[in-house]
C-alpha cells in the first residue's frame, strides 16, 4: 500500500508535467500557458519532495538525545529546494503575468499566436 | 586582498536592493552607484584571476557549511577568467548605457540598473558556483532580470520578446529541476564535485537522461538550436546595451554551465561528439538565417547565436588545444560583439523598424560609430590582424589535430556566409549614398559610449596583434577546465576534515 | 664589310620581291581579266600605276599616326622577307634566321597591319575603321588553321626554323607537301585569307567600303602600301615554297614555284563570291580547322 | 633594428598616421602617403637582399620572414609598380572624397604584398593574405559603385579561396606539427596519397582566386573595373601576382614530388588556356575600356598559368617573366584609362574618341603598352609568348600552343579597340577642351612604357633575378643557366639576338617613314578628321561618324556558341538558390512561442529515444 503510494505519488508529479506540458503546448491562451508552466512547476515540487521521503521518517531536526535518528530523518535538501523552487516560481509567474497583461494592452488579444510581429 | 569571491555575488545583489534607497537621496546615483559597483567587482575579479594563477584555485565556502555539504564557490583560472570578462562586459555595459537615451527618467533608469546588477550578480553566481542547485538559482536570477531588461521599452513589441523568453526560461528551468531531481535522487549530494566523484557509480540511463535535460535546460540559455527561438526576438527588443550584455555575458554563463556539465560532471565520452553535432546544426542554421535578415540587431542575434554554436563545436572537440580555442572564441566574442552592438544601436538609434537598408551612408555622418562597427564586423568574421582571426585559426587547427575535416570544411563554408551578411551592412554603410527618405537620421553617440566603445576596439585591436596579451591566461584556464581530478581534489579537500 | 654586303643582299632582295610582287599582280589582273571575259590591262600595268602614285604630290594628312601607317606596314613586309630564305643553301642574301623565327614571323606578319589599322583610324574615316575591324576578325580566322599546321610541322620535324624545315626537305628529298599533306592543304586553305582574294575580300571591299582601310592615302603613301603589298605577297610564297616545297635552288625554280602556289588562292577567287566576315571567320573553323587537327593528330602518332 | 619589421612598421604606421592626416588641408597627406610608400621602398631596395631573415614567436605559432630570391622577385614588382602607382595616385585622386581611406589601403596594400612574398610560415602568409584581401576590397567598393553586386562577389571569391588555404594551411599543420612552408614541402613527400591530392588542390582554389583562373575569375572584371584606376594598376598588376607567385611555390613545391603530377598539370595548364581565352573574347566584346582591361587582365593571368602549370624550366621562366611583363604593360594601360577618365569623366569608347593629338603622351603609352600588351615584337611582351611556345612545344602541349595562339591572336582585336576607340577616329567638339593628364600621372606611364621597351630590347636584366628564383624552387639541379634554355639570350642575357632583329625594324621603319616626308613635308598640311572622303561628302561639324558601335560584331557573331553562357550565370543562380534556402530555413523560427516551447520538447524527445545511438548506453 504504501510501496504503491509511493510510485503514485511519482506517477502524479509525472502527470502533472505532462498536464502542464500539455497546457504550454497546445493551449492558445497566455493566461493558460502561464498557468500550464505553473502546474509544471507544481509536478517538478512533487517529485522534489518525494525523492526526499522517507517511509516513516521523522522531521530532520538534531536535538538532545536523538543524536542516532539521522537515519530515520526525511532527507532535508529536497525540502529547501523545492522552497526555494517555489519562491522563484513565484517570481517567474508574477513576471509572467505582468508581461501578459503588457501584451494584452498592445495587442489587445491573448492568443499566442496572434502575437507574432516578430518572427525569422 | 581586495575580497573574496562571494563579494562578487553579494555586493550587486545588494546593490540591487539598495538603489531604490539611495535615489531618494539623489537621482544622479542610481546611475553612479551601479558602475561604482561594477568597477570594484571589475577590480575583485581581476586581482583574484591574478591571485589564482599563482597560487592555485580558491575555494571559498558559504555559511561556514564545508563542501560537500554546503554551498561552495570556486574561483579557479576557468571561473576567474569568465567571471573577469562578465564583471569587464558588465562594467562596459553601464558605461554605455549611462544615459543611454537622454530622455529616460528615474524611474526607468533605477529599474534598469536593479536589474543589470541582478543580471550581473545572476551571471557570475552561475560562473563561480559548485553546487548545481545554486546555479539553478543564479540561471533563475539572470533569467527573470533578463526578462525584465528585454521587456524595458514599453510601446514596443518587447513585451512579446519577453514572454516568449520567459516561456522558454520556464521550460527551461523545468528541465533543470528534473535534471536536478535525478542526479540527487541517484547520488544524494548536489556539490558538483562530489557528483563528478561519484558519478561513475550512477546507473548509467538515469545519467543520460539527466544529461539530456541538463543540456536542455541550459540550452536554452546557451541557446542551441533549436532552443533558441526567443533569442533573436529578445535580442532583438532588448535595449542595445542589453543585447551587448546577452551576448557577452548571459550566454558566456550558459555555455560555462553546459561545459561544466560535460566535461566535469558527466563521464560520458560521447557527449563530446553529441556537443559537436549540436554546435554544428547551431552554427550552420544560424549563420544561414542570418544571411536573410532584414532588421540590425536581428541579424547580430543570429550571428551570436551561430559563434556559441562555433564555440561547442571548439569545446566537443575535447582536446586542450581544442578548449583553449572555445575559450578564445568566447573571450574574442565577448569583446566583439558587444561592440557591434553597442555601434549598430548607435547607427540604428533614430529609426523605428531598425533595419538594414536604413544605414546607408551613415559612414559620412558618424564616421567614428561606423568605423567602430566595421572594425567589429572584420574581427568577427575572423579577418586578420584583429582579434577574431587567432580563434578562428586556433579551432581549425584544434579540430584538424583530430582529423574533423568535414568540420572545418563546414566551419569555413559557414565563415564566407558569415562574410557576406557582415560585409553588406557594412558597405551599406560607407559606400551607398545616403538616402533623406531612407535612411535614418544619425544621431552622435554620447561620450561615454564612445568610450566604452574605444576600449572595446583596443582590446580587439590588441589582441589581434599580440594575441600572447591573452592566450597564457586561456591556455591555464583550458588545463583547468580539462583537470576534473584537480577540481575535485580542490572542493573537496575543504570538506574532508569534517565528519568522515 | 660583311655586315655591309649583308645589308646591299637585303636591298636586293626587297628590291627583287617588289619587282615579282608587282609582276605577280599585274598578271593577276589579266588573269582575272580574262576570265571574265574582259582584255583586261597589261602586265606590266602595276609598274604605271605604281609610278602614277610615287609622282603624286602630298598636300593633306590627317595626323602622325596617319603618316606613320604605310611605314609599319613596310617595317612588317621587309622584316618578314629577311626572315625568309629566299633560296636555298645562302646564296646571295644570309638571312636573319634563328632557331624558332617562326614564331617570330607569325607576330611580325601582324605588326604591319596593326601599325597601319592605326593611322587608318586616325584618318576618322569610318570605312577604314570597319576594313580594319573585318580584317582583324578574318585574321583571327585563318591565323588558326595556319598555326595548327606549323605545330603540326614542328611537332613532326622537331624544329622551329624555317631553314631547318629546307634542310629536313633537302636530306629526305621528298617535300613537306608530301610528307604531311594534311597540314599543307590546311595551310593552303589558310593562304587563302591571308592573300585577301575573293571570297576572303570583305576587308577592302571596293565598292563597298571605298578600299577600306587604305581609303584616305593617296600619293606616296597608297605608292608604299602597294609595294609593301607586293613585298609581302612573295615574302610569304616563298615562306610557303620554303616549308612545303622544298625551297628553291635558283631564281627560276622560285618563280615557278611561287607562281604556281600563287594561282591557288587566285584561281579559287575568281570562281567565289565574297563571305561576309562571320561566314568567312566560319569558313576557317570548319574544313581548315579539321585538317589543321588531323595533321596534328597524323603528326604526334608517325 | 631588423630592416624587414622596419619595413613593415613604418608601412603600418604611415598608413596609419597618413589616414590620420586626411583630413588636414595642404599637402601633408600626399607627402605623408608618398614617403611611406617610397621610404620603405628605398629601404627594401638598399637595407636588405635576399637571405636576410627576422623571427619571433606568436600565438604559439613560430614565425618567420625571410628575403626568398623568388620572393625578391615578385617584390621587385610590387614596389615598382606601387611606387609608380602611389606617384599617380596622388595626381589622379585629387579632390576625391575620403581620401584618408583610399591612401589607407593602398599603403596596406603594398605592405600586405611584401609581406606576403616575404612569410616563410603559413601563418603569417595567410594573414597579409587577407589583409591584402580586404584591404583590396576596400578599394574595390571605394567609388561606391554597384558594391552589393561587385564587391560582395569579389569578397566572396576571395574568401572561397583564403579559407579553402585555410583548411589546407590547418590540414598540413596537423600533418607535420609545423607551420613552416618550408617543412610543408619537404614532408610532402610522405604525405598519405589523399593529401597529397587535397592539400595542393585547396592551396591552388586559394592562388586559382587572385589570379582569376576559370572559373574563379568571375569577381575580376567588375572588381578591376570598379576600384579607383590608379589601384587598379596595382591590382591588376601586382596584387593578381600573388596568386601567381603560390601557384609557383605548390607546382614546384608540391606537385613535382607527387606522383601522378602531370595530371595536375594538364588540368592547371588547360585552365589557364581556357582563361585566356574567354578572358580575350569577353575583352573583345567589353564597351568600357576598364572592363576591356580587366578581361584583358584575367586573359593574360590564363598565360601565366600556363607557364606555371606546364612547370619546365622554360615555362616557368616564360610565366614569371610574363608576371613582369603584365605588370608593367597592364599598369601602364590602367593608368591611362585612369587618364582618360580624369580629362574627360568617361573610360567608355562610344562616347569619347579622338584624343590622339590631345593627349600625345597618353597614346604614346598607351601605344606601348598595348603593343607589349599584344606579344608584338619588339617590345617585351613577344619575349615572354615566344618562351612560352617554346616551351608548350618542347613539352609536348602542343594543342595548347593552338589555344594560346588563338587567344593571342583575338587579343589583337581588343588592342586595337582600346588604342581606336580612344585615341583615334573622328575628332569631336565635345572633347576639345580636353589637355593632357597632369605631369605626376603622365611620367608613371611613361616610365613603366619605358620599362616594356628596356625588357623587350634587353630582358636579361629580368632573366637574372628570375633565375635565382627557380634555383630555389629546386630547378638547378637538372639545368644549367636559365637563359640558355631559351635561344634569345646569351650566356650575358643582356646581349641577344634579338637586337639586330630590333635594328632592323627600325631602320626600314625610320627609312620608309623619311621616305614617306621627304618630300615638301613643309607643304603638307595637317586637315581635320572631319574633312575626309565619304562619297564625296563631307560631314558637318556635329556628325561624328567613328565607327565603334559594335565593333567586332561580325567576329562575335562568329564566336557566338562560346560566348552564349558566361559562367556568371551560373553561379548567380546558385547564389540565388541559397538566399532562397536560407529564406526558407529562417523560416524555422515562426514567430510563435508555443513553437518554440514545442521544439525544447522535440528535442528532448529527440535525445531520449536515440540516447542509445547517440550516447551508447
Amino acid at each position: 500500500m504504501y510501496k504503491f503510494l509511493e510510485y503514485g505519488v511519482y506517477g502524479a508529479s509525472i502527470l502533472l508535467i505532462l498536464i502542464g506540458l500539455y497546457a504550454v503546448l497546445t493551449k492558445k491562451s497566455l493566461i493558460k500557458i502561464v498557468i500550464g508552466l505553473s502546474i509544471i512547476d507544481g509536478g517538478i515540487h512533487l517529485l522534489l519532495i518525494t525523492i526526499g521521503y522517507l517511509r516513516q521518517g521523522t522531521a530532520p531536526i538534531f536535538s538532545p538525545g536523538f543524536e542516532n535518528a539521522a537515519a530515520k530523518m526525511v532527507d532535508p535538501v529536497p525540502q529547501a529546494l523545492v522552497l526555494t523552487a517555489i519562491v522563484i516560481g513565484f517570481g517567474v509567474t508574477a513576471v509572467a503575468l505582468s508581461l501578459v497583461i503588457r501584451l494584452y494592452r498592445h495587442h489587445r488579444t491573448l492568443q499566442i499566436d496572434e502575437i507574432k510581429s516578430l518572427k525569422w | 586582498m581586495v575580497g573574496s569571491p562571494v563579494l562578487l555575488i553579494a555586493v550587486p545583489l545588494l546593490a540591487a536592493f539598495v538603489i531604490p534607497l539611495i535615489g531618494m537621496i539623489w537621482k544622479e546615483l542610481v546611475r553612479i552607484v551601479p558602475g561604482l559597483v561594477l568597477a570594484y567587482m571589475l577590480v575583485l575579479s581581476v586581482t583574484l584571476l591574478v591571485e589564482v594563477n599563482q597560487n592555485g584555485t580558491i575555494v571559498e565556502t558559504i555559511a561556514g557549511w564545508k563542501a560537500p555539504w554546503g554551498i561552495n564557490l570556486v574561483y579557479s583560472n576557468l571561473t576567474g577568467l569568465l567571471a573577469t570578462i562578465i564583471t569587464t562586459l558588465g562594467f562596459l555595459v553601464w558605461m554605455f548605457s549611462y544615459r543611454f537615451k537622454r530622455n529616460v527618467d528615474f524611474e526607468p533608469a533605477k529599474k534598469y540598473f536593479i536589474f543589470l546588477m541582478m543580471l550581473v550578480a545572476g551571471a557570475t553566481g552561475i560562473v563561480i558556483t559548485g553546487d548545481i542547485f545554486n546555479q539553478f538559482v543564479f540561471i533563475e536570477i539572470t533569467g527573470i532580470s533578463a526578462y525584465a531588461l528585454t521587456a524595458f521599452y514599453t510601446g514596443r513589441n518587447s513585451a512579446e520578446a519577453a514572454f516568449k523568453y520567459l516561456m522558454m526560461g520556464s521550460l527551461a528551468s523545468s528541465f533543470l529541476l528534473i535534471a536536478i531531481a535525478i542526479i540527487y535522487s541517484q547520488l544524494g549530494t548536489l556539490n558538483m564535485a562530489e557528483i563528478a566523484s561519484k558519478m561513475h557509480t550512477m546507473d548509467p540511463v538515469f545519467k543520460v537522461i539527466a544529461l539530456i535535460f541538463f543540456i536542455t535546460g541550459i540550452g536554452i540559455e546557451a541557446e542551441i538550436f533549436p532552443l533558441n527561438g526567443w533569442a533573436p526576438d529578445a535580442y532583438t527588443e532588448a535595449p542595445g546595451p542589453i543585447g551587448a550584455a546577452f551576448a557577452g555575458v548571459v550566454v558566456k554563463a550558459g555555455i560555462y554551465a553546459v561545459i561544466r556539465m560535460v566535461f566535469t560532471l558527466f563521464d560520458i565520452p560521447a557527449a563530446h561528439d553529441f556537443l559537436i553535432t549540436i554546435g554544428l546544426i547551431t552554427l550552420i542554421v544560424a549563420e544561414s538565417t542570418a544571411l536573410r535578415q532584414e532588421k540590425l540587431k536581428r541579424m547580430l542575434a543570429y550571428s551570436s547565436i551561430g559563434q556559441m554554436g562555433l564555440v561547442l563545436v571548439a569545446f566537443g572537440i575535447g582536446t586542450h588545444a581544442g578548449v583553449f580555442a572555445a575559450l578564445f572564441l568566447m573571450l574574442n566574442h565577448a569583446v566583439i560583439k558587444p561592440l557591434l552592438f553597442f555601434s549598430g544601436s548607435y547607427l540604428v538609434f533614430n529609426s523605428k523598424e531598425k533595419r538594414i537598408s536604413e544605414v546607408n551612408g551613415l559612414g559620412k555622418f558618424m564616421p567614428y560609430t561606423a568605423g567602430l562597427f566595421a572594425l567589429g564586423s572584420f574581427a568577427i568574421v575572423g579577418l586578420p590582424p584583429f582579434a577574431g582571426f587567432w580563434s578562428k585559426l586556433s579551432v581549425l587547427t584544434a579540430a584538424a589535430d583530430e582529423g574533423l575535416l568535414l568540420v572545418i570544411a563546414l566551419v569555413l563554408i559557414v565563415s564566407v556566409i558569415e562574410i557576406v551578411y557582415y560585409f553588406r551592412v557594412v558597405n551599406r554603410i560607407f559606400f551607398q549614398e545616403y538616402n533623406k527618405e531612407e535612411s535614418v537620421v544619425p544621431h552622435k553617440p554620447r561620450f561615454n559610449a564612445i568610450i566604452a566603445m574605444t576600449v572595446l576596439a583596443i582590446l580587439i585591436l590588441v589582441i589581434g596583434f599580440y594575441p600572447d596579451a591573452v592566450t597564457g591566461m586561456l591556455h591555464s584556464a583550458s588545463s583547468d577546465l580539462l583537470d576534473k581530478s584537480g577540481y575535485i581534489d580542490n572542493v573537496l579537500q575543504v570538506g574532508q576534515s569534517l565528519i568522515r | 664589310m660583311e655586315l655591309f654586303l649583308n645589308i646591299l643582299g637585303a636591298i636586293a632582295t626587297v628590291i627583287l620581291a617588289f619587282i615579282v610582287g608587282m609582276s605577280y599582280g599585274g598578271i593577276v589582273r589579266k588573269i582575272t581579266a580574262r576570265v571574265q571575259n574582259r582584255k583586261g590591262p597589261p602586265w606590266y600595268q602595276n609598274f604605271i600605276d605604281a609610278y602614277k602614285l610615287y609622282s603624286k604630290t602630298t598636300a593633306i594628312h590627317h595626323g602622325w599616326m596617319h603618316r606613320m601607317g604605310p611605314a609599319f606596314l613596310m617595317v612588317s613586309s621587309v622584316v618578314t622577307l629577311m626572315f625568309v630564305p629566299v633560296l636555298n643553301n645562302g646564296g646571295w642574301f644570309e638571312n636573319m634566321n634563328f632557331q624558332g623565327d617562326l614564331i617570330f614571323l607569325l607576330y611580325i606578319m601582324v605588326f604591319g597591319s596593326l601599325g597601319m589599322a592605326l593611322g587608318a583610324g586616325q584618318t576618322g574615316n569610318p570605312n577604314s575603321a570597319i576594313g580594319v575591324t573585318r580584317g582583324l576578325s578574318q585574321m583571327v580566322g585563318f591565323e588558326i588553321p595556319w598555326v595548327m599546321a606549323l605545330v603540326a610541322m614542328m611537332i613532326q620535324y622537331k624544329t622551329t626554323s624555317i631553314t631547318g624545315f629546307i634542310e629536313v626537305q633537302q636530306e629526305s628529298g621528298t617535300w613537306l607537301m608530301f610528307s604531311s599533306p594534311f597540314a599543307f592543304i590546311a595551310a593552303v586553305l589558310a593562304m587563302l585569307g591571308m592573300f585577301r582574294y575573293s571570297p576572303f575580300d570583305i576587308v577592302g571591299a571596293p565598292s563597298e567600303l571605298a578600299s577600306g582601310p587604305v581609303s584616305e592615302n593617296g600619293g606616296k603613301y597608297l605608292f608604299t602600301m602597294m609595294s609593301s603589298g607586293s613585298i609581302f605577297t612573295f615574302a610569304k610564297l616563298t615562306l610557303y615554297v620554303d616549308l612545303f616545297m622544298g625551297g628553291a635552288n635558283n631564281l627560276l625554280v622560285l618563280l615557278i614555284k611561287t607562281f604556281a602556289l600563287y594561282m591557288v588562292p587566285v584561281l579559287y577567287g575568281l570562281v567565289s563570291p565574297r563571305y561576309r566576315t562571320e561566314q568567312a571567320v566560319r569558313y576557317f573553323w570548319g574544313w581548315p580547322l579539321f585538317f589543321g587537327l588531323l595533321a596534328i593528330i597524323y603528326a604526334v602518332i608517325f | 633594428m631588423n630592416t624587414i619589421i622596419l619595413i613593415f612598421i613604418i608601412f603600418l604606421a604611415g598608413a596609419i598616421l597618413t589616414f590620420l592626416a586626411s583630413n588636414i588641408k595642404g599637402l601633408l597627406k600626399e607627402v605623408l602617403f608618398l614617403a611611406s610608400v617610397i621610404v620603405p621602398v628605398v629601404m627594401f631596395f638598399t637595407g636588405v637582399k635576399a637571405g636576410d631573415s627576422f623571427n619571433f614567436h606568436l600565438a604559439g605559432f613560430a614565425f618567420q620572414w625571410e628575403i626568398t630570391p623568388l620572393g625578391y622577385l615578385f617584390a621587385l614588382i610590387v614596389t615598382g609598380l606601387g611606387v609608380m602607382a602611389a606617384i599617380y595616385a596622388v595626381s589622379a585622386m585629387q579632390k576625391t572624397k575620403n581620401l584618408g581611406l583610399f591612401y589607407f589601403n593602398f599603403i596596406l596594400s603594398i605592405m600586405s604584398m611584401l609581406g606576403i612574398l616575404f612569410s616563410r610560415d603559413l601563418v603569417s602568409f595567410f594573414i597579409f593574405w587577407e589583409i591584402m584581401t580586404w584591404s583590396s576590397y576596400l578599394m574595390v567598393v571605394y567609388q561606391g559603385k554597384d558594391v552589393q553586386k561587385v564587391g560582395i562577389k569579389y569578397f566572396i571569391f576571395s574568401a572561397i579561396g583564403a579559407y579553402a588555404m585555410l583548411m589546407a594551411i590547418v590540414m598540413v599543420y596537423s600533418l607535420t606539427g609545423s607551420m613552416m612552408i618550408d617543412k610543408m614541402i619537404q614532408s610532402y613527400a610522405g604525405f598519405a596519397f589523399n593529401m597529397q591530392i587535397i592539400i595542393p588542390i585547396l592551396f591552388l582554389i586559394g592562388f586559382g582566386v587572385k589570379s582569376a583562373m576559370m572559373p574563379l575569375h568571375v569577381w575580376a572584371p567588375g572588381a578591376y573595373s570598379h576600384s579607383p584606376m590608379a589601384f587598379t594598376s596595382l591590382f591588376s598588376g601586382a596584387l593578381s601576382k600573388m596568386g601567381i607567385y603560390g601557384m609557383v611555390i605548390v607546382m614546384a613545391g608540391m606537385i613535382a614530388y607527387f606522383p601522378e603530377g602531370h595530371w595536375f598539370r594538364i588540368v592547371i595548364a588547360w585552365l589557364g588556356g581556357i582563361t585566356a581565352v574567354g578572358g580575350t573574347l569577353w575583352a573583345i566584346a567589353q564597351d568600357d575600356a576598364k572592363k576591356l582591361l580587366a578581361y584583358s587582365s584575367v586573359a593574360q593571368l590564363g598565360y601565366i598559368i600556363v607557364g606555371v602549370g606546364i612547370g619546365t624550366p622554360l615555362a616557368m621562366l616564360a610565366a614569371l617573366f610574363m608576371a613582369v611583363m603584365h605588370a608593367l604593360f597592364k599598369g601602364t594601360l590602367f593608368m591611362a584609362v585612369g587618364a582618360i577618365e580624369k580629362q574627360t569623366g568617361t573610360s567608355n569608347f562610344t562616347e569619347v574618341t579622338g584624343l590622339i593629338r590631345k593627349m600625345p603622351l597618353t597614346f604614346l603609352a598607351s601605344l606601348m603598352g598595348i603593343i607589349a600588351l599584344a606579344g608584338i615584337p619588339p617590345l617585351g611582351g613577344f619575349v615572354g609568348k615566344w618562351m612560352l611556345y617554346e616551351s608548350l612545344i618542347g613539352s609536348d602541349h602542343y594543342l595548347l600552343v593552338i589555344v594560346i595562339f588563338f587567344s593571342s591572336t583575338a587579343a589583337f582585336l581588343y588592342c586595337y579597340k582600346f588604342l581606336f576607340g580612344f585615341f583615334l577616329g573622328q575628332e569631336e567638339k565635345e572633347w576639345e577642351h580636353v589637355k593632357e593628364a597632369p605631369v605626376l600621372m603622365v611620367i608613371p606611364m611613361i616610365i613603366l612604357a619605358g620599362g616594356t621597351f628596356l625588357l623587350g630590347t634587353f630582358p636579361g636584366l629580368v632573366i637574372k633575378p628570375i633565375s635565382a628564383g627557380l634555383e630555389q624552387l629546386g630547378y638547378a639541379a637538372t639545368q644549367g643557366k636559365y637563359w640558355e634554355m631559351s635561344m634569345l639570350f646569351n650566356e650575358w642575357g643582356d646581349q641577344v639576338v634579338l637586337e639586330p632583329i630590333l635594328y632592323a625594324i627600325i631602320a626600314v621603319f625610320a627609312f620608309f617613314l623619311v621616305f614617306l616626308l621627304i618630300k615638301n613635308h613643309k607643304n603638307t598640311r595637317y586637315v581635320s578628321t572631319k574633312d575626309i572622303s565619304t562619297s564625296g561628302e563631307v560631314p558637318k561639324e556635329h556628325e561624328n561618324l567613328t565607327f565603334i558601335q559594335n565593333f567586332f560584331q561580325p567576329f562575335l557573331r562568329a564566336v557566338e556558341p562560346l560566348m552564349k553562357r558566361q559562367i556568371d550565370f551560373y553561379y548567380n543562380g546558385f547564389g540565388k538558390g541559397i538566399e532562397a534556402l536560407f529564406d526558407f530555413t529562417r523560416r524555422i523560427y515562426t514567430g510563435n512561442g508555443q513553437t518554440y516551447a514545442l521544439y525544447a520538447i522535440i528535442f528532448v524527445v529527440i535525445f531520449l529515444l536515440l540516447k542509445t545511438t547517440l550516447f551508447g548506453i
